[in-house]
């Protein structure tokens, strides 16, 4: 019952935090973080205690309802949960911020109410969003994932529709619409594959009974429906909008720990379930990796608005996760999953240190504007920094662990299948990833280095809602890369059997 | 040819059915409803569905009925009497037949008449508590959300008459 | 005889800082004073403990310890103390230790000193972590931690006021400034080591592949990787993108540009790291690496050309540099370039040494140069610290005269100077005889010629460049900022002694291993020699240590000539060096080449970097926005467009005809409002009718 | 034992009489007393055919309790709606109570 009380508590608890909130206010977000701090402990006990956990309960007539903690997806799992806990502190002040700011009102009550209203609306869409993230990951049936794949984009519509930036309710709309062709493709993909395959259930879903015809047509399907969440270069258009309009806390999570699931979702569906589509699609995997890390990273350097920047950095990122996946071995898939941790810690302390940038300055994220930060936010400074490490790749962070991972199964996979022109991409990739190192110095550079504009000479670090998240977060991105087993162990020979079988 | 007991059993029922609708005094009416109700218990034990039988007797003549007559104690009036039913009675009573003969006729031609016997293992109340936990869990506990839902709701109506 | 050490100790050897660094935040709290005692304390212990297994090199005997490291992959983590690393620790620990004591005199009254310490005691354990990694991943922890500590030191006066600067402010090459702010020079600095970085990664992952280890030790055990590498026909590339790891790190050949810049940090860190430690990393490597593959190949000859290419890149770099070092007006930067020149020569003895039939030769040229130019190009940085800061100038022209009021500064950058020049019987003669000994033992004899050709004409260059600089800071007439200076009551005395000390040190030692220099050659050469022969495996034939006489001559002749030209213009002043390039055709334009450092930092700015950021504005403009952004508002608005359109259509076409219908439907509609009567009876009754004909139809 | 049909036609024809009475009554008492009648009707059948499957199940039963307990909640709220009808409009007769009606 551990996974199934770490899915759902969040979800029945949504309403009663909404009610509770309308009467003590923003406190309800230490409410919320004790929620899932408590079910962050289930799920991290699950994963750490043994290597398989299974939790499956009668589901007629579609199947099992199941959830499965396994070396794949305890790492999703852990980094969606972990980042919420810490992002359900870190919210606290930002949103209150952000509330008042988008309310024009001297009344205290006026201001008070609405606060109270707003932060529990907040923190009730939040828990349900969290959980959707986290079903989504664990579902062992697809039916079921594919709920959960839902669940997890209508509470985070109306978020960024609710308390975005800008022009957000077009902007939300515009994500939504985007993620939900993408959705839709997926849809019909896996309602083929569970019809043809007999099953819904992950484990009783027989691959050959698809026709080798349909095989192709459901291996794009899918792909494009997964690729469009990470998005992919050409299916990016949504999220540069939806990760700099939407609320700091949320970008922090819809940036690292959401479009990610796509990976998550592409492994599952097409290494434990469709194993013989997987080879045939490989290499058009890794050239839209490739395309796609180097496109995000130069349109990086075209952005001023900090925000903008990082969810351009995003997709790049994602071009790295991309890239992992077309490997076509083991160590490039483990890469992957790895890169999804990396960048959830990295990105997220980067969202969240431009949170607390924009929260101090006053709203400023043209990094124009910006400048000198670093000794008057030190601790924003150092968290920033060790966020950039990470997705450069640098030792001592997590980044470089998962880059290496992907780059060695990505050439291993040229070299195995003797593939030259995969060979030529690899050696393309690698060259490119200086790319990343070049804006992250910049942006490191033009924002917390140089002169401090004067407008700014009495900012100091936000208080510690926010440096705390921010710091733990930084230890955790050293601590998973100086020691990677944590990930790796149960990760590993679970791939390594499966590439076992395809190869 | 039909069993004895389950001709009277069956007769009983339909006759208080008929009766709860038609009797002139409301408490009356409520009084043959109970009746019926056990008449459709006792099918029930004919059915070997013994669990379901007591659970037919405590809710609808323990709960319901008695629910039913205390409502017709709390809103009597001599009103009632006056309710005529019109030309709507004719028609009830053709639609009903014409109901009841159409269905009838289309089900004797069916198979249904060849299934006579019944299955030879009587099925255990265990069981039924097992499936309940087991297969429909979900559905119990909606049951249980309608319920409370509905507690709160009948509560909610004589809150507002009180404040009137 | 075998020697036992505690295998702990070179765990300690890294962890101790590292660890240590981590702390300094916390003990910053505690006190100023404390802090600083604390950083230069762990600095200390580290350094004694490297000398504590000196006992293990001078046997020549190796220590290997693992633990798991990555279980699911089979990486261990462990430590290799063999002479090789124990001297190169020991040469680290020892000279960061003395420049961290001169810190503490040279940044004084600094802001930020917290940041300071930090970074040069994590610098620290980093390198040792380098030293003493036994596996290509864990090394490249390091190598990326010492990267990262350099960026941070380089752009440690992050505020990049003016005068902060490096280079000339102004100053254009091609329109490309050559004068950068200091974030600005580490942004630089980290971006072209990456680039060497990731050539060193697709070479290690690739290694990987074949071998299924990042294991020195077991990659020098099991051969069979070598021959698939060679069968795969990658064994020269793989070589070569880990040479480019190197490149980048030591500051070669083509990814030089750097290290020049990186002068914007204080200079103790210029002493450290950009000439004493870090950029030898690159050096140690190849030191690591190039016995192993040697020893991994059937035939030597397959591996040669992986030779032939360090040592030319070495040869190219040490001439490139050399040349712009003579021509630099910055103090810093003369040194920097020196620095780049003198790394090349020891590429260049890595490189000949596997060219050569005995390997061991050029392999203790290269190590024994490492070791003197460690001690005296530390010495010199830090005696030009202590210069910048008494006289507030970084510009040679803006100095002069100074032997008087600079006296112990004066000796001790001379005595360094002259060992970087190669004057004889000083450490810097000894290693450098013994590059241009290994040279001379090259089989090619078109490799020799251009080798040796290219080496003694920068050699020539060296002795010119040492003494110009020596001449331009302490003789000749004071310049007429250094009087205007004085003229404002500011005097110009020697640094304190926390600042002095440490190089007045160094330049003892350097004269120390001038006097002992074959001693420490032959001691070097017994202990590498017997490390190789027993931990990697390579044969090794005896070789007697002598003094070549052509060598020696030649490394004589190039002092002569590069020193007394040097003498002429700047000591003795009997030749004026500007007029003299005005009045020599070809000179001025050469000079100007040579500031301009060959060009090559302009090119790299406008391809690669206005390069990128032109292509990403421009696919920024056109691509993104200009076709994706818009397709995404045009689908939406072209259907808008549609339905107005459609709009139009209704209402003249459709609307005459639709009202009709309307009307009719409204008149519908009120009869059947009709049947809405709410009434429950009616509703039952339907239904009821409406199965009873349902049924009727379908089975009647 | 009997056939099932016997079962089936006694179900059918309580269902006839509940539908006369949802038709002829107007008192939402009586109204409320013949959609008791049918669902007891509707279990009857549940009951009667899982006993004469095939194979043995006891699904019918499970949701006959389902049902039962819902017909529970239902005439609860009846009731009270009838109830506040009542109290309202001192009449239970459902055409007086039409201007519920939107």
């Amino acid at each position: 019952m551990l996974l199934l009380q770490a899915v759902f508590i969040p979800i029945i608890l949504a309403p009663i935090i909404y009610f509770i909130g309308l009467r003590i206010g923003k406190n309800v977000g230490w409410l919320t973080f004790l929620i899932l701090f408590y079910c962050t402990s289930l799920l991290l006990y699950s994963g750490f205690s043994s290597p398989e956990r299974l939790e499956s309960y009668n589901w007629a007539p579609i199947g099992e309802f199941g959830l499965f903690l396994d070396g794949l997806s305890f790492p999703f799992a852990a980094i969606i949960y972990i980042l919420s806990t810490v992002i359900a502190m870190y919210s606290i002040p930002y949103m209150v911020h952000k509330i008042k700011e988008d309310l024009h009102s001297n009344s205290k009550k006026v201001i008070r109410d609405t606060i109270n209203r707003k932060i529990s609306l907040y923190y009730a869409l939040y828990l349900v969003y969290v959980a959707g993230m986290l079903g989504t990951v664990l579902a062992t049936n697809l039916i079921q994932f594919y709920i959960f794949f839902e669940l997890m984009l209508i509470p985070s519509f109306f978020l960024i529709a609710e308390f975005g930036y800008g022009e957000r309710q077009k902007i939300s709309l515009m994500y939504f619409l985007w993620t939900h062709v993408g959705a839709v493709f997926l849809l019909g993909g896996i309602l083929t594959i569970g019809v043809y395959g007999g099953s819904f259930n992950f484990f009783d879903l027989n691959e050959s009974g698809i026709p080798s015809s349909l095989r192709v047509w459901v291996g794009i399907a899918i792909s494009v429906g997964l690729l469009t969440k990470l998005a992919a270069a050409g299916l990016h258009v949504w999220l540069p909008y939806a990760h700099a309009e939407s609320p700091t806390p949320i970008s922090a999570l819809l940036s690292p720990a959401m479009i990610g699931i796509g990976a998550y979702a592409f492994i599952r569906i097409f290494l434990f379930i469709l194993p013989s589509i997987y080879p045939t699609i490989v290499f058009a995997i890794s050239l839209w990796g490739l395309l796609t890390m180097i496109y995000g990273g130069l349109m990086a350097y075209a952005q001023d608005d900090l925000k903008r920047l990082l969810a351009y950095s995003s997709i790049s990122q994602m071009g790295y996760i991309i890239f992992g996946m077309g490997s076509l071995y083991y160590l490039g898939v483990t890469g992957s999953v790895f890169h999804y941790v990396s960048h959830g810690t990295g990105k997220a302390l980067l969202f969240m240190a431009a949170g607390s940038i924009i929260m101090q300055t006053g709203g400023v994220r043209s990094i124009k504007k910006l400048g000198g930060l670093g000794s008057k936010l030190p601790i924003t400074g150092i968290a920033a920094m060790i966020g950039f490490l990470a997705i450069v790749g640098v030792p001592p962070t997590n980044g470089f662990q998962s880059e290496w991972m992907i780059f060695a199964g990505s050439f291993s996979g040229a070299l195995e299948t003797g593939s030259t022109g995969k060979l030529i991409i690899t050696a393309i990739a690698l060259a490119g990833t200086p790319i990343t190192a070049g804006y992250a110095l910049l942006t490191i550079r033009k924002v917390f280095f140089g002169e401090l504009p004067s407008e700014f000479k009495n900012i100091k670090d936000p208080s510690f809602h926010m440096t705390i998240p921010l710091l733990f977060l930084s230890a955790l991105t050293i601590i998973i890369g100086v020691y990677p087993s944590v990930i790796t162990d149960n990760l590993v020979p679970l791939l390594q059997d499966i590439f076992g079988g395809i190869g | 040819m039909p069993d004895l007991v389950f001709l009277t059993i069956a007769l009983f029922t339909l006759i208080t059915a008929i009766l709860s609708l038609e009797s002139r005094e409301l408490v009356y009416g409520a009084v043959a409803l109970a009746l019926s109700f056990l008449g459709v218990a006792a099918i029930f034990i004919l059915l070997d569905a013994l669990y379901l039988a007591m659970f037919q007797i405590l809710v609808y003549i323990g709960s319901i009925s008695v629910l039913i007559i205390f409502v017709i104690m709390l809103v009597r009036r001599e009103k009632w009497s006056t309710i005529k039913s019109g030309n709507e009675r004719i028609l009830g009573i053709v639609t009903a037949l014409s109901f009841f003969l159409v269905i009838g006729y289309v089900s004797y031609n069916s198979g249904l008449l060849s299934i006579v016997t019944p299955n030879p293992s009587i099925p255990d109340f265990y069981d039924i508590g097992i499936q309940m936990i087991n297969d429909y869990w979900l559905i119990l506990e909606v049951t249980g959300l309608v319920l409370a839902a509905s507690v709160i709701g009948a509560l909610t109506m004589a809150k507002i008459e009180r404040e009137n | 005889m075998s020697t036992e050490i505690n295998y702990l100790i070179p765990w300690l050897v890294f962890t101790i800082p590292i660890l240590g660094a981590l702390l300094m935040p916390l003990v910053a709290r505690i006190g100023e004073k404390i802090r600083d005692y604390y950083a230069i304390f762990i600095t200390l212990i580290s350094a004694i403990l490297c000398a504590l297994m000196l006992p293990l090199a001078f046997a020549g005997e190796t220590f290997h310890h693992q633990v798991m490291w990555i279980s699911a992959l089979d990486i261990t983590a462990g430590v290799l103390a063999d002479p090789l690393s124990i001297l190169m620790s020991n040469i680290v620990g020892w000279l960061s230790f003395s420049i961290m004591v001169y810190s503490l005199g040279y940044m004084k009254g600094e802001n930020n000193m917290t940041r300071y310490w930090f970074l040069m005691v994590f610098f620290i354990g980093s390198m040792q972590l380098i030293i003493f990694s036994d596996n290509f991943l864990q090394l490249f922890f390091g190598w990326e931690g010492v990267g990262l500590c350099s960026y941070g030191l380089i752009s440690f006066w992050n505020k990049d006021l003016k005068k902060d600067y490096v280079g000339t402010i102004g100053k254009k090459a091609w329109g490309i400034p050559l004068s950068y702010s200091p974030t600005h020079a580490g942004n630089k600095a980290f971006l072209m080591t990456r680039v060497g970085d990731v050539s060193f990664l697709i070479g290690i992952l690739t290694l990987f592949y074949f071998s299924g280890t990042f294991d020195f030790m077991e990659l020098s055990k099991s051969h069979t990787w070598a021959v698939e590498l060679a069968k795969a026909g990658l064994l020269i590339p793989v070589a070569l993108f880990i040479f480019g790891g190197a490149i980048g790190k030591s500051a070669q050949f083509p990814l030089q540009e750097w290290l020049p810049d990186a002068m914007a940090g204080p200079t103790a860190v210029s002493a450290l790291i950009h000439a004493a430690t870090m950029v030898k990393a690159g050096v140690f490597l190849i030191a690591r690496v190039g016995p192993i593959f040697i020893t991994a190949v059937e035939n030597i000859s397959l591996i040669i050309p992986f030779f032939e290419f360090v040592a030319w890149i070495g040869a190219i770099t040490a001439f490139l540099a050399a040349s712009q070092a003579m021509v630099s007006n910055e103090l810093k930067k003369v040194l920097a370039y020196s620095t780049i020149s003198q790394i090349g020569y020891m590429m260049l003895a890595f490189g000949v040494a596997g060219l050569t039939s005995n390997f061991i030769v050029g392999y203790v040229a290269g190590f024994f140069h490492l070791t003197s130019h460690a001690i005296f190009k530390a010495a010199l940085f830090m005696g030009a610290g202590a210069i910048i800061h008494q006289t507030h100038t970084k510009y040679l022209n803006e100095m002069g005269g100074l032997h008087k009021q600079m006296r112990l500064t004066f000796i001790a950058m001379t005595i360094a100077a002259a060992s970087l020049a190669g004057i004889p019987l000083l450490s810097g003669f000894w290693s450098k005889d013994a590059i241009f000994a290994s040279i001379l033992g090259v089989e090619s004899s078109f490799n020799l010629m251009a080798l040796y050709g290219l080496a003694s004409i920068t050699a020539i260059m060296t002795a010119f460049y040492s003494f110009r600089m020596i001449g331009m800071i302490f003789f000749g007439e004071k310049s007429k900022y250094l009087s205007k200076l004085e003229s404002s009551g500011k005097r110009i005395r020697e640094a304190p002694v926390l600042m002095y000390a440490p190089y007045v040190i160094l330049a003892i030692l350097t004269l120390v291993l001038g006097f002992f220099g074959p001693v420490y050659e032959g001691f070097l050469e017994n202990s590498l020699a017997r490390h190789l022969e027993f931990a990697v495996g390579m044969e090794i034939h005896e070789h007697v240590s002598s003094i070549n006489l052509i060598a020696v001559s030649t490394s004589v002749v190039a002092v002569l000539i590069g020193g007394g030209f040097s003498y002429l213009f700047y000591i003795n002043g009997k030749l004026n060096p500007i007029e003299t390039v005005k009045n020599i055709p070809g000179l001025l334009t050469l000079q100007k080449f040579f500031v301009n450092r060959w060009y090559i930092n302009s090119l790299y700015y406008i391809v690669f970097i206005n390069g990128s950021l032109k292509l990403s504005q421009f696919i920024y403009k056109h691509v993104e926005v200009g076709i994706l952004h818009k397709l995404n508002t045009v689908v939406p608005k072209f259907s808008i467009i549609l339905s107005t359109l459609g709009e139009k259509f209704d209402k003249y076409i459709v609307d005459g005809t639709a009202t009709r219908i309307a009307n009719f439907n409204v008149l519908i509609s009120r009869n059947v409002r009709k049947i809405q009567t709410g009434i429950t009876e009616q509703y039952v009754f339907f239904f009821a009718l409406g199965i009873i004909l349902l049924t009727l139809l379908l089975f009647g | 034992m009997e056939p099932l049909f016997n079962y089936f036609i006694l179900s059918l024809a309580l269902l006839s009489v509940g539908i006369y009475g949802l038709i002829a009554k107007r008192n939402a008492i009586r109204l409320l007393f013949a959609v008791e009648i049918i669902i007891n009707a509707a279990i009857i059948n549940f009951v009667a055919f899982a006993r004469y499957s095939e194979t043995p199940i006891v699904t019918g039963q499970t949701f006959s309790i389902f049902a039962i307990a819902l017909a529970a909640t239902e005439a609860a709220v009846g009731l009270a709606i009838i109830v506040q009808a009542f109290r309202l409009n001192k009449d239970i007769d459902v055409l007086e109570l039409k201007k519920l009606r939107g």
